[in-house]
């Protein structure tokens, strides 16, 4: 119970070493509402660790140009209406910039109040594309990868491999049709055919009947689309049965560190898009990732990655605009560059969806632990998706 | 499962206040809605109260059920969220004009609710609560699923039309007005489910909920009131859907889940699911609780669960049954 | 010896008194009636025995020892067994399950599973049919077999006669005679005059909660007998 | 199609033993327990703790005893004084439980998924109908059998489980010939919580250990028992085999309405008879 | 004579399981007549009883009302058509108050007689009182309040004084042929208590084991041997 109160109040960290400084500006006060308690709370946990991280990192330096950095955090248990609810309380308690959602519904159902309410909302996890895209709303931003450029990072590598017949195994939710539909036409384009299609819905508990088709269909390789629970339970039950041994697995949102991590032996070998891995060989994601390590024994994960990512873009953007007020943040954020532990990168202005590189990897053992290991990085430029958004 | 208060002191058997001291109370509750937004500066709190009263009309919709025909519902939402998709769809396709859809939102669970009354009214307990679970699954399968109809899991938000029946649209958006439009509903409602409770059709329920075999002696048919009592309070679901549809600017499947439909009827029996009033206060008792709980992060449904636990050992006959038998205590010592 | 005895029983169901001071005793061999009519508290009797009905004031004695906390299985393992109003077959058991649960308090004695067969042979002939699908007098049958299963000093039987055509009661009648013959308490709670004229030794007429008269038929009927039982 | 038909039958055992955890807990208790659910969870939790250390065999063990002890405890401190409760108030107050006991598995074990080791017995495939076939699957069904025949042995053949049976259809009937049902009770409901504490482990290898977990197969096991009858032993076997056939033919033939297909099942039959396919409680 | 028949039937047979309780038995009552129908427990009474007001269908068998076929009637229907009935066992509306659930049963067949009916069975000081919280005894009365909201035409009662006092018995049997009279109520009485049965009944039928084991008046009925044997015993 201390553990909570602390968690929802000020950072600990910032009480002992702000300065006289930055007492005196105005805090940087940012509402953290995200999953604690539904189908996502691990996920949700993964963001309040990043949050917690970055924010105790500011303030250690001095605050934020000076502004001291505060959060609160509620639990909007994966709902869309409870996530409505609670954001509206975090803005009207003060913390007027959001972050942390973790479904695409809840980003979807808080978008378009952004406007209304006076806040902004940073997107670190919702991957669906209308987000920035056919329902792009004002004050609404993105930094990590959204569906679209998961996509487009899949092509280069089928063009690598040999299999041709495909199946996929997509969560029958918008995402996974859409990653699926996406899946199917790459492989469609570098001459592979699909095999089989499935789509089993959220939460199933025995995937056995998926596994037993995608065998039956001759498929050499199979495109997992499923996130979280479905990906553990589908990947124990595939090695299970010989699935995992007999044909290429590769996927979306599979190889997440989580995932690797639940899994141990059932997941090595395993392909993955990755979005951010804590072997990415730069100096400023390698300073990341041994800051990271010293406080939590353990190297982040994607999510950590890109939640702590959205930090970095949300601080610089604080800088620049010299001040905490969300209109002058709203104004910083869009069609600058910012240095992040991906190496520079554009947030465009108009679809304010940050541009970054994406990645393919395979899940390796490394330093006798188990991780996705990046092995293709396709560039920024190669995976941007089109604007669609119309709104400024 | 089927008669909550049965072996109790029953509360709308015996006449009911007076008519006239019904409407004189409402109209009373109708002045202190109006009044509110400027008693209250709080967006925050007025915001909270708008959503409290959303919770409220659906916990009132679900104690209708088991106050007047004695049966439990574990898929209320169903009607809920139909309400909410049938308007968000049709407002969002620009298939007709909202008012229509308004009349459409409300009308279609109505009716659904009707004919499902016609046959399920006459199963009772732990039976009764599992089918109406699943009709309200399935809908939320369908909603889930069906991308075409409102974008699947993900949700819609759509804009409304500029003006309904006259005014401008985005005032229903902002709380100071919504949390008007909802407490004057809700007022109205609760009288006329009192009003319902008292009239012919209302007490032939209430009887045939009591004694359905006795009700058919006397001369009654036994189908129609109870499949009309559903109706009614799918109704009601209906409004607090749509109502919550038009404030959000946003349907998703949520709105159908049992969950939703488990936290309507936790909410009904904590407040009193044999008082018109106890649902209502039940709902604001919960919302109040869960957004006290919610400060303690994920810690939270341990705290709400405790409460529950208790609060349910100590009044299982609700908040407004403890209150009703602390009144009668008092009276009766003075 | 006293097998059971009601002193003073006051008893609430709900806000309504239904026992008003209740006392009477029977003696092993004994063959004692209650009667009265439906409402006054005859079944209410058996609930308290049972811990059904909370006893509010006064006590139950189980050969001459106060029993405080009186619980549904108490009788049964005192030696006491009951036929309950309605029967109480459990419908979904055969007759055999049904006629066995008698033997859950493992008292030994002359009945047994043969000999009950032997006194009911229509048990025997139907003894893989569920309970339910006996008719009324066979249940009644059924539900006194079971009773016997359990070797009981004292059978109390609430309204055995319901039920039955009038054949069956003078068998019933002269059974529960032969086993107050062999020593066993019998404690008859019931309307029929005809059975109770044929069984019963002493009565205690029941009347709004309370005895109201008690002793032998003659005694009874000099008193206002007839203003408390049917016929 | 063998091997489809074997796998609806490794769903539909894994369904029994919760199923039928719940009949034995609604026969003697008439509770609804939506705790059910978090139950197989912790004790999925529990025997997680050894397995993941190597002791796989142990922690099913510890389980199924540390659940058995759980759920002696509900039953003298909750369920027993639920008796003169309305089922509506005991659902609320199960309810109750379920949130306390997710919370406490949170802070306890954490909200990172968790997944289970198969006991290296048990590990590999065989080969059924020319494909592989998890040896573990294999364990699932013997497992649901054997309890399903020794419950069901138990239940007929033994005097307590005629007292159970008795007491399931009427208690008050069956506490008058002498038979404590209180006593009985704390048996049948440590019976039906170690029976989800041994689902929650052998279930371990197969399903992703979370604090929601149970929430994903309690509505099924509630389909199993209203479907078979409330408080039907052979009712709730049977008709989870039905819902476990249903489940994977589903996603096969009709994948686009699978997950309705029990609740329409569960509508179907509940119209037809209102108390289920094994028919009246009396 | 048809006109002067209000209920009858024919041929009544029902069975459960594999019991036969009814045996194809025919009974008559006439306008105006107060018949009572006894036997021993599990003759077929209440199954008559059941049968003739709707709770279950004869299979097979035939109840006219008035000459009319209302074989496939519901019970609600046959209320209308003014057959009215009360229960054994009290079959009331415990949580509604005695006025009003009085009420609700006179807007199914008449707007008024409801005062009427309290006024005549003593109910009037009870009307605001959940029927749950009266006694047993205002209990039967309210059940028997209930079949006569509206005046029926026919009226069958099942045991009405079952649990009664000797006195509440008399004064029951006093209303009963008072009302019947006043109101040309037509009754079907089952009824243990023969001092209610002699005192109030034109005609008597015996039923035994599922079928009529006699008929005919009062003195007729006491003097019949096979009814004495079977039925009342030291009671003729």
């Amino acid at each position: 119970m201390f553990k909570a109160v602390m968690m929802t109040g000020v950072a600990l960290g910032a009480m002992l070493s702000v300065s006289g400084a930055a007492l005196a500006a105005d805090p940087l006060k940012i509402g953290v509402a995200t999953d604690m308690s539904g189908t996502y709370a691990s996920l949700g946990e993964e963001v309040m660790r990043a949050t917690r991280f970055a924010i105790d990192e500011a303030n250690a330096a001095g605050g934020v140009d000076g502004h001291k950095v505060e959060f609160k955090s509620y639990d909007t248990e994966a709902k869309p209406d409870v996530a409505r609810r609670q954001v509206e309380k975090l803005v009207m308690e003060g913390y007027p910039v959001i972050t942390g959602m973790i479904a695409s519904g809840e980003g979807l159902a808080i978008a378009p109040l952004m406007q209304r309410w006076g806040s902004l909302y940073i997107s670190v996890v919702n991957k669906a594309d209308e987000l920035t895209g056919a329902n792009c709303a004002p004050r609404v931003f993105r930094v990590n990868t959204q569906s679209a450029m998961d996509a487009a990072t899949v092509k280069p590598w089928l063009k690598e491999r040999k299999e041709k017949k495909w199946a996929v195994v997509a969560i029958d939710i918008a995402w996974g049709r859409g990653s699926a539909e996406l899946f199917s036409k790459a492989v469609k384009e570098t001459g592979g055919n699909m095999v089989a299609e499935l789509f089993p819905p959220a939460n199933t508990n025995d995937f056995a009947p998926y596994i037993e088709q995608i065998k039956k269909a001759g498929a050499e390789g199979v495109w997992v689309v499923l996130a979280g629970r479905d990906a553990v339970n589908f990947a124990q039950q595939s090695k299970q049965f010989g699935l995992t041994d007999a044909i290429t697995v590769a996927g979306v949102s599979f190889t997440t560190d989580g995932t690797v991590k639940t899994l141990g032996d059932s997941a090595k070998g395993v392909f993955g898009i990755i979005n951010y891995s804590s072997t990415l060989d730069t100096p400023e994601n390698k300073a990341f990732v041994k800051a990271w390590t010293d406080k939590y024994k353990v190297p982040p994960t994607n999510f950590e990655g890109e939640a702590y990512l959205g930090y970095q873009v949300l601080f610089q953007a604080v800088k620049d605009a010299k001040s905490v007020k969300t209109d002058d943040i709203v104004k910083a954020l869009p069609g600058k560059t910012y240095d992040t532990i991906m190496g520079k990168l554009v947030l465009r202005a108009e679809d304010r969806q940050l541009l970054k590189p994406n990645y393919f990897g395979i899940v390796e053992a490394v330093n006798g632990e188990l991780r996705p290991v990046v092995k293709t990085t396709v560039a920024a430029a190669d995976v941007a998706p089109e604007v669609v958004c119309k709104t400024k | 499962m089927t008669a909550l208060s049965q072996g109790d002191v029953p509360a709308a058997s015996s006449p009911l206040l007076k008519t006239r001291g019904l409407l004189a109370m409402a109209l009373a509750a109708l002045l202190l809605g109006v009044a509110a937004p400027r008693l209250v500066s709080s967006q925050l709190m007025l915001s909270l109260a708008t959503q409290a009263i959303f919770d409220a009309l659906l916990a009132t919709s679900v104690g209708f059920l088991v106050l007047q025909n004695g049966r439990v519902s574990f898929g209320q939402a169903a009607f809920f969220g139909l309400g909410g998709y049938a308007f968000g769809v049709l407002v969002a396709r620009g298939l007709m004009a909202a008012e229509l859809a308004v009349l459409t939102a409300l009308a279609l669970p109505t009716l659904v609710a009707f004919l499902l009354g016609l046959v399920f009214a006459r199963i009772a307990g732990v039976a009764h609560a599992m089918l109406t679970l699943a009709v309200g699954q399935a809908f939320y399968e369908i909603a889930f699923r069906w991308r075409e109809l409102a974008k699947g899991d993900d949700g819609m938000a759509f804009n409304l039309p500029p003006r309904i029946f006259g005014f401008d649209s985005s005032l229903l958006q902002d709380p100071s007005v919504m949390v008007v439009v909802a407490w004057t509903i809700l007022v109205l409602a609760l009288l006329g489910l009192a009003l319902f409770a008292n009239s012919r059709m209302g007490q032939i329920a209430a009887a045939v909920r009591d004694n359905a075999e006795r009700a058919r002696f006397i001369g009654h048919d036994t189908t129609i009131p109870p499949a009309i009592v559903y109706a009614i309070s799918a109704l009601l679901a209906a409004i607090a859907g749509l109502l919550q549809a038009t404030y959000n600017g946003y349907i998703a499947p949520q709105m159908f889940h049992w969950s939703l439909s488990g936290s309507a009827l936790i909410m009904a029996v904590v407040g009193g699911a044999q008082f018109i009033l106890g649902p209502a206060i039940g709902a604001v008792c919960f919302f109040i609780l869960k957004d006290f709980a919610g400060r303690f992060a994920e810690y939270w449904p341990a705290i709400v669960g405790s409460v529950l636990v208790i609060v349910t050992l100590v009044m299982p006959q609700g908040i407004v049954g403890l209150l009703k038998a602390g009144w009668f205590r008092m009276r009766r010592q003075a | 010896m006293t097998l059971l005895s009601f002193h003073d029983v006051h008893a609430l169901y709900g806000q309504a008194r239904i026992l008003n001071g209740v006392s009477f005793e029977i003696a092993a061999g004994e063959r004692v009636a209650l009667v009265g009519r439906n409402g006054v508290g005859k079944t209410t009797v058996v609930n308290t025995l049972c811990g059904v009905t909370r006893i509010e004031r006064g006590h139950v004695e189980i050969r001459g020892e106060e029993v405080r906390d009186l619980r549904r299985y108490t009788a049964a393992k005192n030696g006491i067994s009951v036929v309950l109003q309605g029967r109480g077959i459990i419908g979904n058991l055969t007759v055999e399950e049904n006629l066995l649960l008698g033997t859950a308090t493992r008292r030994r004695g002359p009945w047994t599973l043969e000999s009950i067969k032997a006194l009911f042979p229509i048990l025997e002939e139907r003894k893989a049919s569920p309970g339910l699908a006996l008719s009324g007098g066979q249940q009644q049958m059924l539900a006194i077999g079971r009773a016997l299963m359990a070797n009981p000093d004292l059978l109390i039987l609430d309204e055995p006669s319901e039920g039955l055509a009038p054949v069956i009661v003078d068998e019933l009648a002269d059974l529960l005679v032969r086993l107050g013959d062999q020593g066993m308490g019998i404690l008859l709670i019931e309307q029929s005059v005809g059975l109770i004229r044929r069984v019963a030794e002493r009565f205690y007429v029941l009347s709004k909660g309370a005895v109201a008269a008690s002793g032998s038929l003659a005694e009874i009927q000099a008193e206002d007998f007839h203003k408390h039982i049917t016929i | 199609m063998a091997i489809q038909l074997l796998n609806g039958i490794v769903y539909g055992g894994l369904l029994y033993l919760l199923a039928v955890g719940l009949v034995l807990i609604f026969g003697l208790r008439e509770v609804v327990n939506f705790a059910h659910g978090a139950l197989f969870m912790l004790g999925s939790y529990i025997g997680f703790t050894l397995a993941a250390a190597g002791h796989w065999w142990l922690g099913l063990l510890v389980s199924v005893v540390a659940m058995a002890a759980v759920g002696c405890l509900l039953d003298v401190l909750v369920f027993r004084s639920l008796r003169k409760h309305d089922h509506i108030v005991t659902v609320l107050i199960t309810f109750g439980l379920l949130l306390i006991l997710e919370t406490v598995v949170t802070v306890t074990w954490g909200k990172a998924y968790l997944s289970y080791p198969v006991p290296k017995l048990l590990d590999g495939t065989v080969t059924i109908a020319g494909s592989p076939f998890p040896i573990y699957r294999l364990f699932i069904i013997v497992v649901s059998l054997l309890v399903a025949g020794g419950l069901a042995a138990w239940l007929r053949y033994t005097r307590m489980g005629l007292y159970v049976r008795a007491a399931s259809t009427n208690a008050h009937v069956t506490s008058i010939q002498g038979i404590d049902v209180d006593r009985l009770s704390l048996v049948v409901v440590g019976l039906g919580t170690a029976l989800a504490g041994l689902s929650g482990v052998v279930a371990g290898p197969l399903l992703t250990l979370s604090p929601t977990m149970g929430n994903y197969i309690l509505i099924d096991s509630f389909i199993v028992v209203v479907i078979g009858g409330l408080g039907s032993f052979a009712g709730a076997f049977f008709a989870a085999l039905l819902i476990g056939q249903i489940h994977n033919l589903g996603a096969i033939y009709l994948p686009w309405a699978a997950t309705m297909l029990p609740f329409l099942l569960m509508i179907g039959i509940l119209i037809w008879r209102p108390t289920g396919f094994a028919g009246s409680r009396t | 004579m048809s006109e002067a028949i209000a209920i009858q039937g024919i041929g009544i047979e029902r069975r459960y399981g594999g019991f036969r309780a009814l045996k194809g038995v025919d009974i008559t009552v006439r306008r105006g007549e107060i018949r009572g129908l006894i036997g021993p427990n599990g003759a077929g009474k209440s199954t008559l009883i059941d049968v003739l007001s709707g709770r279950v269908r004869g299979q097979p068998g035939q109840v006219l009302i008035d000459g009319r076929d209302v074989s496939r009637l519901k019970p609600q229907e046959r209320r209308r058509l003014g057959l009215a009935r009360s229960f054994q066992r009290t079959n009331i509306f415990p949580m509604l108050s005695v006025e009003q659930q009085l009420r609700i049963a006179s807007w199914a067949v008449a707007e008024a007689g409801v005062e009427e009916v309290m006024e005549e069975l003593n109910l009037t000081a009870l009307a605001r009182m959940p029927a749950a919280e009266i006694s047993y005894g205002d209990q039967r009365r309210l059940d028997l309040a209930l079949a006569l909201v509206g005046r029926p035409s026919v009226l069958l009662l099942d045991e009405p004084a079952a649990g009664l006092t000797v006195e509440e018995s008399h004064g029951l049997a006093t209303i009963l042929r008072d009302l019947a009279n006043r109101w040309n109520v037509t009754v079907l009485l089952v009824e243990h208590d023969m001092q209610v049965v002699f005192s109030i009944c034109d005609g008597i039928t015996v039923l035994h084991l599922g079928e009529t084991l006699a008929e005919g008046n009062v003195a007729e009925i006491r003097a019949d041997q096979r009814v004495v044997t079977a039925y009342l015993g030291t009671e003729a």
